[in-house]
C-alpha cells in the first residue's frame, strides 16, 4: 500500500482515517435526522434575537481581529513586551543581531573543538 | 550642462574611450580584462557624457528600448555560444582547431596570439555588449531618478 | 531522451536564464507571446526536473562537468583534483529542484493576473526567471563559489521583485532591508569560501569535504560558523528573522510564494554545509545542538509573534518562520546523532528525524505558497492587507475560502492532511531524543491552528461588509495556480508513504551518507 | 599552504571589514549604510586577492612573462566576479534608497520605518 506511513511505531494511514471519518459523519447525519422537524424559514424562528431586538448593521456585528484572543494577550502581556523589544524595524539592529549570533556560535564551536 | 571646453574635450575623448574599451574586450583572453571590464570602460565614457551634457540630451541619443535590446542580445549570444557546445558538454569550446579563433598556442610563455581561444573572445564580445548596455541603463536611470523623472517603459 | 537526461542539470539552469533574456525581446512584440514563453519554459523545466529526479533515484548521483570532453569527466585526465565547474545532483538536490520547479511555475501562472495592472511587467518576468535560475543553481552546484554566485543572483532578483511595486513606500523599505541582509550574508559566505580556499586550494565541495576530514583546523570552524549563520539568516531563523516579515509581507504575493522556496534553498545550502562539507568532523553534535536550540526558538517565537499580527501577509510570514523551526529541529536531531550508525541507518530514528524535517519542507513548500497566494487574493480586490479592515469575504470568494481552509488545516497538522504526516514523523523520532522537543512542537501546532482560526474568522467569516460589495472571485489564472498547489497537498495527503519512499528517504540518505557525495566526484579512493 | 602568514594585506582586510561593520551597525543614514556594505565588499575582495599572492610572484599572464613564479589566478577571478555582483547590489540599493527618500522624505533608517513588530 502506498498510503501507509510507517515510522517504526503505530502507522499512519490517511485512507483509513478518511473512511472512518465518513462513517462517523454518516452516523452523525443519522442522529441529526431524528431531530425535531418544526423549524420554519422566514418566520420569527430564524431571527437572531428572539426578543425582537433590532439587528445591528454588518459592520457592528463583525468581530474585528483586534478583539479576538484578548485574554490570551492580557495573560502574556509581559512576554509580548519583552519579545517586541528587538522588533524595532531598524535595519542596523538586524545586522547587530547577525554579528552577535555569529560571534557566539564561533565561540561555542571553538570551545567545543578545543574540548575534544 | 557644463562649459564649452568641457563639452569639446568630452566629444574628443569619447571615441578614444570606446576604442580603449573595445581593446580591453578584444584582448580579454590574453591579458587582464575581458567583457565586463571593457564594457565598464565604455560606460565610463557615458558617465562623462552625463556629467558634461544634460541627461536629457544623453537620453535622446541612448534610447531605453535600444539599450534593452542590446543587453538581451548580448546575453543571448553568450548563452547561445554555451549551448552550441552541448554536443559534448555545455560550455564546451567547439571552435578550438577551427578557422575562427582556433589556433592552439604552445604551452608556456608566448608572445600572445589574438587568433586563439575559440569561443572565449566571442563570449567576451557578447558580455561586453551586455555590460555596456546594462550599465549605461543603470547610470542613466540613476541620473534620471535624481532629477525626479521615471525611466520610460 | 538519454541525452536530455544527461544534460538536464545544466538545461534546468540554462533554460530559465535564456528565457529571461528572451523575454524583453519578445515582450516588445507581443505581451501574450511573452507570457506564453514564461509559462512554457517553466513547464518544460518542471518536466526536466522530474525526469532528472527519477534518474537520480534509480541510478545514483548525477555529476555534470561544464566544458569537459565528456560531461561525467569530473577530474580531467592527468589531474588529481577537480578543476572545472561541476554540477552535482544527488537525492537532496533533486528533491529541492522538484519543489522549486512546481512553486515557480505556480507563481508564474499566478502572476499573469495578479500583476496584470502594473507597469513594467516585462522586467518582472525577466527577474522572476533570473530568480528561478539562481534557485536551481544553488540547489545543483557542486562548487562553493558558484553557490555564492547563484545565491546572489537569487537575492538580487528577489530584492528587485520585492520592491517591484514602487508606488508604495513600504515595498521599498522591505526590498532595501532584504537586499542589505542578503548582501551581508553573501559577503560572509564569500569570506568563508576564501578561508577554505586558502587552506585547501580548491572550491569543489566534494574535494573540500575530503580535505576537511583529513585535516581539521580551527579556521575550518570559523568558516563553518560563518557559512551556517549566514545561510541561517537568509532562511529566517530566530533571532535573525527580523527582516523576514518586513520583506515577505510587502512583495507581490506570487513572489512571496517563491521567496519561501529561496529560503528553503538557503536551508538546503546550510544542510549541505553541515552534513556534506563538515559531516565527518568531530563536533557535528555541537552543530546539531545549535540547530535544535535554533529550531525550538524559531518555532516558539515565530508562532507567538504570528498570533499578534494584524497584517495578513505579515501574519503568514511569521508562520513561515515558525514552520522553518520544525525543519531545523528534525534535521538538527539527525545531525546530533550522526556519529551513531545504528540510528542514522535505515530503521533508526535519527534517519526518521531527518526524513521528517525534509518531508516537512515539501509540505511547507506546498501549503505556505498556497496560503500566501490566498493572502494575495484577498489583497487583489480589497486593496488592503490589514485584517482589521476585512470581513465577510467568504460570501464573495468561495474558491479562495476553500483553498484557504485546505492550507490552514494542512499547516496546523490536522489529520488527514499532509502537514500531519510530516509532523508525526518529526514528533515520533524527536521524542526519542528528548520528550520536551515533541511537547514544544505540539504546543506550537496548537497555537498555529488558533491563530489561523483567528485570521479566518476576521477575513472570511461574518456578515457581508458594505465596503466590499464590489469584490468578486479572483481571476482564473490565480485560481489555477492555487489549484496546482492544493492538488499537490491532496496528493501528498493521500499517498504519504509513496512520497516518503520515493523522494524523502533518498534525500535523507544523501544528506547522511557524506561519502557517496565525495566519491561521485573524486572517484573511489585508491 | 597550511598556514597563512599574518601580514599586512590580511590586517588591512580585517580593518576594512571591522570598520564597515561599525558603520553598518551604528550609522543610521541609508547612504552611509550603503557605503559600509561597499566597503565590506572591498575588504572581502582584498582578502581574496591577498590569498592568491605568492612571494615574488608576477602577474598570471603567459604573454611575454619570463620564467618565474606567478600569483594564483583563481582568487583574482573570484574577486572580479564578486565585484560584478557588488555593482549590481550597489545599484539596486541606491535605487531603493532614492525611492525611500521620495516616499518618506528622509534617509534616516530610524525615521523611515513603516514595517516593524
Amino acid at each position: 500500500m502506498t498510503s501507509i506511513l510507517e515510522s517504526g511505531y503505530p502507522y499512519w494511514n490517511p485512507i483509513i482515517w478518511i473512511i472512518v471519518f465518513l462513517i462517523v459523519m454518516i452516523v452523525v447525519y443519522f442522529f441529526r435526522r431524528r431531530g425535531q422537524k418544526g423549524y420554519k424559514k422566514d418566520t420569527a424562528q430564524a431571527q437572531i434575537f428572539l426578543c425582537g431586538e433590532e439587528v445591528p448593521e454588518a459592520e457592528q456585528r463583525h468581530i474585528r481581529v483586534g478583539n479576538i484572543y484578548w485574554g490570551f494577550f492580557e495573560t502574556l502581556k509581559e512576554y509580548y513586551n519583552q519579545i517586541l523589544r528587538p522588533h524595532t524595524g531598524i535595519i542596523n539592529d538586524y545586522i547587530l543581531w547577525f554579528v552577535a549570533v555569529t560571534a557566539i556560535s564561533v565561540i561555542i564551536l571553538l570551545i567545543a573543538g578545543l574540548a575534544k | 550642462m557644463l562649459s564649452k571646453i568641457v563639452r569639446t574635450v568630452t566629444n574628443e575623448f569619447m571615441p578614444v574611450i570606446i576604442v580603449f574599451g573595445l581593446y580591453i574586450i578584444a584582448h580579454g583572453h590574453l591579458t587582464p580584462g575581458g567583457g565586463f571590464q571593457g564594457g565598464a570602460v565604455i560606460v565610463s565614457g557615458v558617465v562623462m557624457l552625463l556629467v558634461a551634457f544634460n541627461h536629457q540630451e544623453v537620453k535622446k541619443v541612448l534610447r531605453e528600448r535600444l539599450l534593452s535590446i542590446m543587453e538581451s542580445t548580448g546575453a543571448l549570444i553568450f548563452i547561445g555560444l554555451a549551448f552550441a557546445g552541448i554536443g559534448t558538454a555545455f560550455f564546451h569550446n567547439l571552435l578550438v582547431g577551427s578557422p575562427i579563433f582556433g589556433r592552439i598556442p604552445a604551452t608556456g610563455p608566448n608572445p600572445g596570439d589574438i587568433w586563439t581561444g575559440g569561443v572565449i573572445p566571442l563570449m567576451n564580445f557578447a558580455v561586453g555588449l551586455k555590460v555596456a548596455a546594462g550599465l549605461t541603463a543603470v547610470v542613466l536611470a540613476l541620473a534620471l531618478f535624481s532629477s525626479g523623472e521615471e525611466i520610460e517603459e | 531522451m538519454a541525452a536530455l537526461i544527461t544534460h538536464s542539470p545544466i538545461l534546468i539552469i540554462a533554460i530559465p536564464l535564456a528565457a529571461a533574456f528572451l523575454t524583453p525581446l519578445i515582450g516588445m512584440a507581443s505581451k501574450k507571446a511573452r507570457n506564453a514563453l514564461v509559462v512554457v519554459s517553466l513547464t518544460f523545466v518542471v518536466f526536466l526536473v522530474f525526469a532528472l529526479a527519477r534518474d537520480v533515484v534509480i541510478n545514483g548521483i548525477h555529476v555534470y562537468t561544464l566544458g569537459a570532453a565528456s560531461p561525467d569527466l569530473s577530474i580531467p585526465t592527468g589531474f588529481m583534483v577537480p578543476v572545472r565547474i561541476i554540477l552535482e545532483v544527488d537525492g537532496m538536490s533533486a528533491f529541492f529542484g522538484i519543489i522549486w520547479a512546481i512553486v515557480s511555475l505556480a507563481a508564474a501562472i499566478y502572476s499573469l493576473s495578479h500583476i496584470a495592472s502594473e507597469t513594467g511587467q516585462t522586467r518582472f518576468y525577466t527577474l522572476l526567471l533570473l530568480m528561478v535560475t539562481g534557485g536551481f543553481g544553488m540547489m545543483f552546484t557542486g562548487d562553493l563559489f558558484n553557490l555564492f554566485v547563484f545565491l546572489e543572483i537569487a537575492s538580487i532578483s528577489g530584492g528587485a521583485l520585492i520592491a517591484f511595486r514602487t508606488k508604495f513606500a513600504d515595498t521599498q523599505e522591505g526590498g532595501f532591508k532584504y537586499i542589505v541582509v542578503s548582501a551581508i550574508a553573501g559577503l560572509m559566505v564569500l569570506f568563508a569560501t576564501g578561508i577554505l580556499y586558502a587552506q585547501y586550494n580548491s572550491l569543489n565541495i566534494a574535494f573540500l569535504a575530503q580535505a576537511i576530514q583529513d585535516n581539521y583546523t580551527a579556521l575550518d570552524t570559523i568558516a563553518l560558523a560563518l557559512l551556517l549563520i549566514a545561510f541561517a539568516m537568509k532562511t529566517g531563523m530566530v533571532p535573525l528573522h527580523l527582516w523576514f516579515p518586513d520583506a515577505y509581507s510587502v512583495a507581490p504575493a506570487s513572489i512571496t510564494g517563491m521567496l519561501v522556496i529561496t529560503s528553503h534553498a538557503c536551508m538546503y545550502a546550510a544542510f549541505r554545509v553541515c552534513f556534506t562539507l563538515y559531516g565527518g568532523m568531530p563536533d557535528a553534535p555541537v552543530v546539531g545542538w545549535i540547530l535544535i536550540v535554533i529550531g525550538l526558538l524559531t518555532m516558539f517565537v515565530g508562532v507567538t509573534m504570528a498570533v499578534f499580527q494584524k497584517d495578513v501577509m505579515r501574519f503568514m510570514s511569521y508562520h513561515a518562520i515558525s514552520q522553518l523551526g520544525y525543519m531545523w529541529l528534525g534535521v538538527g536531531v539527525g545531525l546530533a546523532v550522526l556519529g551513531n550508525p545504528a540510528l542514522v541507518n535505515p530503521g533508526g530514528w535519527g534517519r526518521e528525524a531527518v526524513s521528517g524535517g525534509i518531508f516537512h519542507i515539501l509540505n511547507h513548500a506546498m501549503y505556505k505558497p498556497l496560503l500566501f497566494f490566498t493572502g494575495g487574493a484577498l489583497f487583489h480586490y480589497t486593496g488592503t492587507r490589514d485584517l482589521t479592515k476585512m470581513g465577510g469575504l467568504a460570501h464573495k470568494m468561495k474558491w479562495t475560502t476553500i483553498l484557504y481552509i485546505i492550507g490552514t488545516l494542512s499547516i496546523s497538522g490536522i489529520p488527514p492532511l499532509n502537514g500531519f504526516s510530516s509532523k508525526i514523523l518529526i514528533y515520533e523520532s524527536v521524542y526519542q531524543f528528548h520528550p520536551i522537543l515533541t511537547i514544544t512542537g505540539i504546543v506550537v501546532s496548537i497555537l498555529t491552528l488558533a491563530s489561523f482560526t483567528k485570521a479566518f474568522h476576521s477575513a472570511f467569516m461574518g456578515a457581508e461588509l458594505p465596503e466590499y460589495k464590489g469584490v468578486k472571485e479572483v481571476p482564473r489564472s490565480m485560481l489555477i495556480a492555487m489549484g496546482i498547489l492544493a492538488a499537490g497537498i491532496v496528493f501528498i495527503t493521500l499517498f504519504p508513504s509513496l512520497i516518503v519512499d520515493s523522494t524523502i528517504h533518498p534525500a535523507a540518505d544523501a544528506l547522511i551518507h557524506q561519502e557517496t557525495y565525495i566519491t561521485a566526484v573524486m572517484g573511489v579512493a585508491p | 599552504m597550511a598556514h597563512i602568514p599574518l601580514n599586512f594585506p590580511f590586517l588591512a582586510a580585517a580593518l576594512l571589514v571591522g570598520v564597515s561593520l561599525y558603520i553598518i551597525i551604528f550609522k543610521k543614514n541609508l547612504i552611509k549604510l550603503i557605503m559600509g556594505i561597499t566597503m565590506m565588499a572591498s575588504g572581502v575582495n582584498l582578502f581574496l586577492v591577498a590569498l592568491g599572492y605568492r612571494a615574488g610572484g608576477g602577474a598570471p599572464i603567459y604573454t611575454g612573462t619570463p620564467e618565474e613564479t606567478m600569483v594564483l589566478p583563481v582568487p583574482q577571478a573570484l574577486t572580479l566576479t564578486s565585484i560584478v555582483i557588488n555593482v549590481a547590489v550597489l545599484a539596486l540599493m541606491l535605487t531603493m534608497a532614492i525611492h525611500i527618500y521620495r516616499h518618506t522624505g528622509s534617509l534616516d533608517s530610524k525615521k523611515s520605518r513603516k514595517l516593524k513588530g
